[in-house]
């Protein structure tokens, strides 16, 4: 089995006056898994309802597997879909769960019908293939014991499991999945990420991933796409997302802790000052134009206040609090300059430590700034591409 | 999620192949002939009241502005049966009825919730009993005793059998249990006695499921027929209900006057319904709980 | 605590344990409620039951225990098993229509927007209003030869019906009145139990191919609403083993005793002929079936329980 | 729990004190009860008033009116066990024997011969019929005199008649007369049915039908069922030709009185105290005419409906004084008030002079058709121990299956007289 591409072309949807998705392109390829992440409200969840048939765009086409699925209804667009609640049927036994699904698109209308149902012959063949697929996929996703339960008999993480299942059976080209790990408990959140991506894997199945949590996104996706106020912001893989965040709502969304904004000024030749120094940086914005420089936490170089390291900055940083994560330690700081500028940095322990045994003044170290590490935003919060070069230490302020 | 929202998928997936406005049409066509049939028995009603005695059934759904007679047709059924009379009765039946519900229920309710006795178990038990009991099974022993106590033809034997609701119990005990225990032990430490828990933080929280009861309570009684003509004999306690009923055999049938008393009697009910609605449908939904 | 500045107003109640104050009220709590239940509940029934053993008529100076005798007699009287098989005509009528009627109004009401208050109140009307003076309604609005009804049967070109005066058709036309009187409360239940059901399922559904009104029907809603529906049949089913209001406005039992129902004999037996004893019986006999209903309810609740 | 109890009770007691009048003032006061608290205002009250004011030592007291005469027996009933009784009592016609038999052993309930002697034979001539007084008379005692009476008579639709080519002038008197009436009003008019006598609810128009063949209910000491009789048989026999030559509809006074005012009814009988309320619902959209009760013997009689004044009292000045009030009520005087008031037939003879009621029945023709049967007028039969509500049930449902064919009347008539006699015989 192999999952199916999707290509989804211009859709828009709008409720009364606000638009919720604003001609979103997306293209995703069989076999991948594709994470939608982005802040609740941000529309990722209207557009996996609409790409299952559940809502219907204002306007654009949906193509499953190369196919327009525009007018089909959404048992006929080849996809399952987990929910975040689940949506298991209270009323039926994981049993029945599993296999509505298959009783749905496999019998007729009458041999559905309760009471009734069961006594329309010719049926026999085809439940008993639809209970040996049920056996298979609860055997697959080590639910066989809970077959005969109902869903309120369950823990989340085993209904979480017969959601899956659920999706399973049908075999679909592809998976919805809207945010189905969020009722969980943080350790399980963990195990279950690993499982999913593994079971994507093992079924070579599409999967289209709805979530708010970039942590799932960053590690579960072949490709992500991040979403904001209705449009798609960037595709692209979490390593070329974290490096290179499109847009600075993106930079802001991905990393965690949250990457350090500063403003920078742009002097001539676009060279990029920032905390009223001119960095070893140039870009193509034109000089005088407003700009903001974000560096990763972890990019951030920390020395003891005494000696100064080779940065291509340093500057004095104020420790307000320090968050120990064990093998990593979080600073907040703020630099020293006209503004307080609030601050943080990442930094292995063992390396805390030297500091900390350097001795000097316990609130004050000294804050590296590498310049080659900068992800420089236009004043539109779009990335501007910069080009590392050497300028003399002091500039004349850009007024 | 905004309703609209809603409504927008709901009509797509139920009738994927109809138009929407068809279906609607449907929907509303269908809902508008069961009104129809719901309002008929008002309109006639209301009709009746107001026109001429001798057009009511020759022309039943016309009125003419010319043979108004609703002035002569109320003032008819308010003196000819002391209607304003029944109104009161069963006013101070009502609101007699509902004050002791709601003291001794709230009280036995926040016992059975909130604090611990010996007998607990057994009285809740008896209240679970209770609601099971129709009202109509304990009416024969309590007419007998009233009637040798010479207590019939009195608002006490109206209000009597009604003081004790186990359903006010009951649903005032499942709305206490959900109030933290924390604030009312933090309430003790300030000094609350537990008369003034239940006043100033228990009833408080709860208005909403009283309220519901409250309009409850006031429908049934205010409508009741079975215990009224049982205990009461006497024109001068009658309830409305009661009273309607002897209407007609006091004055012959007169279906203008007829109509209006009942037009009269039904109306206080139905306003009180409008303006308190949701009462009403959050007293049903309450019955649900059990 | 005790590091707490002493304050001039905390009374010396203090010092009385928390538990043993907390008893103290709770039996002042409870006595009225507990007085109430004995005196208007408990002893009436113990009461009823010992007088079915007797041959008690009110304002005799003697009387007797006659062992089973009243019961006996219910057992022989044609008239209770009549009355009994026309109240189990009128319920199962009532309880049928009004729960389908019920449910399906609650579905066309449930999603009608801005109009679903509008319905709501039309639909409960009848339930807030007096029974005794819209039965009165009734009993002209189908009168057989002027009330508007027949005036459009016969306008319709149809045989005229003789709503009351007909005795396979009457108990047929106060159970239709009942319907109308019921079917407004049992569709607030079904709408209450329609908000409950989580929008999900039916996207899950959706997917899974039951899209269609019936399959939507038949895979989540009415399995959903099963405990609503259990219980709205239940009450449905008490309420109209309880009518009385109109057998006593519209028929009075009558024509051939074929609107006579267990209620309206009950109150005949009790208030009118003062065979208390008899009476008795029939309000044992009465008490059971209801005890019946309430455990069905009790066991079926137990058996269609989600979440 | 005794002490909730007690308190309860308190409560109401007081709450019932509150609404019970003040003491009284006068030397004597008369406690009085009766029937129908609409009649209160119509004739009762402005009675009262008009007597105590000729005698101001006397005070008249309503208790609390009844619903109806049944429940003003019963209610009488309840109070003689504890020795509360009303002085002035209104029996209902059908259960005088009834109070008599309960009362009368325990001594308390005053024959009225005495004081009829003491007025003199020729005062109590000069105002009573000896059949109207016959009516209170059980084994030479007066128990009860007449105040209110009316018999059931026949209201004609005078338009559909015509339509029928009957004439209105010339009105039906037997029932084989009332049949082929009805069936000529049903025929020629579209949508109307001929005639409606309710036989649905209560029993005194199916004993107006066994009297008006010279029947009756039980033997005259109640012990024996007498209506399975030849006449018996003719009135069931009635009844079922009504419903299959007529079409007669199964339908209650009420709802025939609907009818027939909405010219959908050509005979409608009823009682005379209809008369009012008909002349409003008919509102002149027909004309109507009322006739006697259909008879079918020449010894036919009709049950008289109303009530009986009954003194209860023991006390001898109180006596004195409810004697005077039961005198006044029932003078020429007391009853014009109460004939207009009501549509009932005046019971003193007295009253018919012109300066009484004579100019109004002249006036008023249809008012006076009930009094024409005055002379065929019996009590209204109540059938012992209060039994009448049950043995009414049993015979209205056999009745019934006469009227549509179900048993013939013979088999009905059988069936019925034998629940009867189990019944009274319980």
């Amino acid at each position: 089995m192999t999952g199916s591409a999707v290509r989804i072309s211009k859709i828009a949807k709008g409720y009364g006056a606000s638009r919720v998705l604003r001609d979103i392109d997306l293209a995703v390829d069989a076999g991948e898994f594709m994470t939608i992440v982005g802040p609740s409200g941000c529309g990722k969840s209207t557009l996996l309802k609409i790409l299952a048939g559940l809502d219907q765009p204002d306007g654009g086409s949906i193509e499953i597997g190369g196919e327009s699925v525009n007018q089909l209804r959404p048992s006929q667009r080849n996809i399952a879909m987990v929910f975040q609640s689940y949506a298991l049927y209270p009323h039926m036994r994981v049993r029945d769960n599993l296999a509505m699904p298959l009783i749905m698109a496999d019998l007729p209308f009458v041999a559905r019908m309760p009471v009734i149902g069961p006594l329309v012959p010719g049926m026999s063949a085809k439940r008993r293939q639809i209970s040996s697929t049920v056996r298979d996929v609860s055997k697959s996703l080590g639910i066989e014991a809970l077959l005969e339960r109902k869903p309120s008999e369950l823990s989340g993480g085993q209904r979480q499991r017969v959601a899956l299942g659920r999706a399973m059976v049908r075999q679909p080209g592809v998976f919805l999945m809207d945010e189905p790990l969020s009722n969980l408990d943080a350790a399980l959140r963990t195990q279950v990420r690993t499982e999913l991506v593994q079971l994507q894997k093992r079924l070579n199945a599409t999967f289209l991933y709805v979530t708010h949590d970039q942590v799932e996104a960053m590690t579960m996706s072949d490709r992500i796409a991040v979403m904001m106020d209705g449009r798609i912001v960037q595709v692209a893989t979490p390593a070329e997302i974290y490096a290179a965040p499109a847009d600075i709502r993106v930079a802001r969304f991905i990393g965690s802790p949250p990457i350090n904004i500063l403003p920078a000024n742009i002097g001539e030749a676009g060279i990029v000052g920032l905390l009223g120094e001119s960095q070893n940086l140039r870009t193509a914005l034109r000089a005088g134009e407003k700009a903001q420089v974000g560096i990763r936490p972890a990019d951030v170089t920390v020395a003891a206040h005494t000696r100064a390291r080779g940065a291509s900055s340093s500057h004095e940083g104020r420790l307000l609090h320090t968050e120990n994560l064990g093998n990593e330690i979080i600073l907040h700081l703020t630099l020293a300059g006209d503004r307080q500028v609030p601050f943080t940095a990442r930094l292995p322990q063992r390396e805390w430590a030297t500091i900390q045994a350097s001795g000097g003044n316990p609130n004050l170290v000294q804050v590296g700034l590498p310049a080659e590490r900068f992800l420089v935003f236009n004043a539109a919060g779009r990335l501007i591409p910069s080009k590392g070069v050497q300028v003399s230490k002091r500039l004349e302020a850009v007024s | 999620m905004t309703s609209a929202k809603l409504d927008v998928s709901t009509q797509e997936l139920r009738a994927p192949s109809l138009a929407p406005s068809l279906a609607a049409a449907v929907r509303h066509g269908l809902l508008l002939i069961f009104a129809a049939i719901i309002l008929l028995p008002f309109a006639w009603m209301i009709l009746a009241a107001v026109k001429d005695p001798s057009d009511i059934f020759s022309d039943p759904f016309s009125l003419d502005p010319a043979k108004l007679r609703a002035v002569e047709n109320f003032s008819k059924a308010l003196t000819a049966a002391p209607m304003g009379l029944f109104m009161l009765n069963s006013l101070i039946v009502v609101v007699g009825v509902l004050s002791v519900q709601l003291i001794t229920s709230v009280a036995a309710a926040y016992a059975l919730a909130q604090l611990k006795f010996r007998g607990q178990t057994l009285l809740f038990g008896l209240v679970l009993f209770a609601l099971c009991i129709p009202v109509q099974v304990p009416a024969l022993p309590m007419y007998i005793a009233l009637a040798k106590l010479g207590l019939l033809n009195s608002y006490f034997a109206l209000m009597f059998p009604w003081f004790f609701s186990a359903f006010a119990i009951f649903l005032f005990r499942q709305h206490f249990r959900t109030y933290p225990q924390e604030i009312i032990n933090a309430a003790r430490i300030d000094g609350f006695t537990e008369i003034e828990i239940v006043l100033r933080l228990i009833v408080p929280s709860a208005l909403p499921a009283i309220a519901a009861f409250s309009v409850f309570s006031v429908t049934a009684h205010w409508n009741d027929l079975y215990w009224p003509l049982i205990v009461v004999n006497v024109t001068e306690k009658m309830t409305a209900p009661l009273g309607l009923l002897n209407f007609q055999s006091a004055e012959g049938v007169s279906y203008g006057p007829l109509m209006a008393a009942a037009t009269i009697i039904t109306s206080p009910l139905v306003c009180v319904f409008l303006l308190a609605r949701r009462y009403f449908v959050e007293g049903v939904t309450m019955t649900g709980v059990k | 605590m005790t590091s707490l500045p002493t304050c001039g107003t905390c009374r010396p109640a203090r010092a009385v344990p928390d538990k043993l104050r907390g008893v103290n009220a709770a039996y002042l709590f409870a006595l009225p409620a507990v007085a109430l239940i004995a005196i208007v509940v408990l002893a009436p029934i113990a009461v009823v039951i010992l007088l079915s053993f007797s041959n008690y008529s009110l304002g005799a100076t003697d009387w007797s225990l006659v062992g089973i005798g009243n019961y006996a007699q219910l057992v022989h009287d044609r008239s209770f098993l009549n009355a009994l098989s026309n109240t189990a005509l009128y319920v199962s009528v009532v309880v049928s229509m009004s729960v389908l009627l019920g449910l399906l109004l609650a579905i066309l009401v449930h999603g009608t927007g801005r109009l679903r208050r509008l319905y709501e109140v039309i639909f409960f009307l009848p339930v807030a209003s007096t029974l005794v003076a819209l039965g009165l309604v009734w009993k002209f609005m189908l009168h057989s030869r002027i009330g508007p009804i027949n005036e459009l049967i016969a306008a319709l070109g149809l045989q005229r019906i003789d709503f009351f005066n007909n005795p396979s058709i009457a108990i047929f036309a106060l159970a239709a009145i009942g319907v109308w009187h019921l079917v407004g409360f049992n569709m607030i239940l079904f709408l209450a139990g329609l908000t409950g059901i989580p929008r999900d399922l039916y996207q899950a559904a959706a997917i899974d191919g039951a899209d269609g009104f019936w399959d939507r029907l038949f895979r989540v809603t009415w399995p959903m609403l099963g405990p609503t529906t259990i219980f709205v049949t239940i009450t449905s089913t008490i309420t109209a083993f309880q009518v009385f209001d109109t057998v006593a406005v519209i028929t009075h039992g009558g024509p051939a005793g074929s609107t006579d129902v267990i209620l309206y004999q009950l109150y005949q037996a009790s208030f009118q002929y003062f065979e208390t004893g008899y009476a008795s019986a029939l309000t044992v006999v009465f008490l059971i079936i209801m005890m019946a209903i309430s455990a069905v309810q009790i066991f079926a609740a137990r058996g269609v329980h989600y979440s | 729990m005794r002490q909730t109890l007690a308190f309860l009770m308190a409560a109401g007691l007081t709450a019932a004190a509150a609404f019970s009048a003040a003491p009284a003032r006068a030397e004597t006061t008369l406690e009085v009860v009766h029937a129908y608290g609409a009649f209160r205002e119509r004739f009762y009250q402005p009675l009262a008033d008009a007597f105590m004011k000729d005698h101001p030592d006397i005070k008249i007291k309503f208790r609390a009116p009844a619903t109806d005469y049944y429940e003003g027996h019963l209610a009488v009933a309840r109070e003689a066990m504890t020795g509360q009784t009303p002085d002035i009592f209104f029996a209902g016609m059908n259960l005088l024997p009834d109070l008599a038999s309960m009362l009368a052993p325990r001594n308390q309930i005053t024959d009225l011969n005495p004081f009829l002697d003491q007025e003199g034979q020729a005062w109590v001539d000069k105002n009573y019929d000896i059949n109207v007084l016959e009516l209170g008379r059980i084994d030479g005692h007066q128990w009860g005199l007449p105040f209110n009476a009316s018999t059931p008579i026949a209201y004609f639709n005078a338009d559909l008649m015509k339509k029928a080519g009957l004439d209105p002038q010339q009105l039906p008197k037997t029932w084989d007369e009332f049949i082929e009436a009805a069936k000529k009003i049903k025929q020629a008019n579209s949508d109307v049915d001929g005639m409606q006598i309710n036989l649905a609810l209560g029993d005194w128009f199916w004993q107006a039908m066994v009297y008006s063949y010279g029947g009756t209910m039980m033997s005259p000491d109640r012990t024996k069922v007498t209506y399975g009789d030849d006449a018996g048989l003719k009135a069931a026999t009635t009844v079922r030709r009504l419903v299959e030559e007529v079409g007669m509809p199964w339908i209650d006074e009420d709802a025939g009185m609907a009818q027939f005012a909405a010219g959908k009814l050509g005979i409608f009988i009823g009682s005379t105290g209809d008369i009012r309320t008909m002349d409003d619902a008919i509102g002149g959209k027909f004309k109507l005419v009322t006739g006697t009760f259909p008879m079918g013997a020449k010894d036919g009689h009709l049950p008289t409906g109303g009530n009986f004044a009954t003194i209860l009292t023991q006390d001898p000045e109180k006596q004195k004084a409810a004697w005077e009030f039961v005198k006044f009520l029932t003078s020429p005087a007391g009853q014009k008030v109460t004939v207009l008031g009501s549509g009932y037939m005046p019971t003193n003879k007295q009253a018919l002079k012109n300066e009484y009621l004579g100019e109004f029945y002249a006036k008023n023709p249809d008012w006076k058709t009930s009094l024409t049967q005055w002379p065929i007028a019996v009590a209204y039969f109540g059938y012992p121990n209060v039994k009448s509500i049950k043995v009414w049930k049993a015979q209205s449902e056999v009745l019934f299956r006469i009227g549509s064919g179900d048993v013939s009347p013979v088999d009905g008539l059988k069936e019925m007289v034998q629940s009867t006699e189990a019944i009274v015989k319980e």
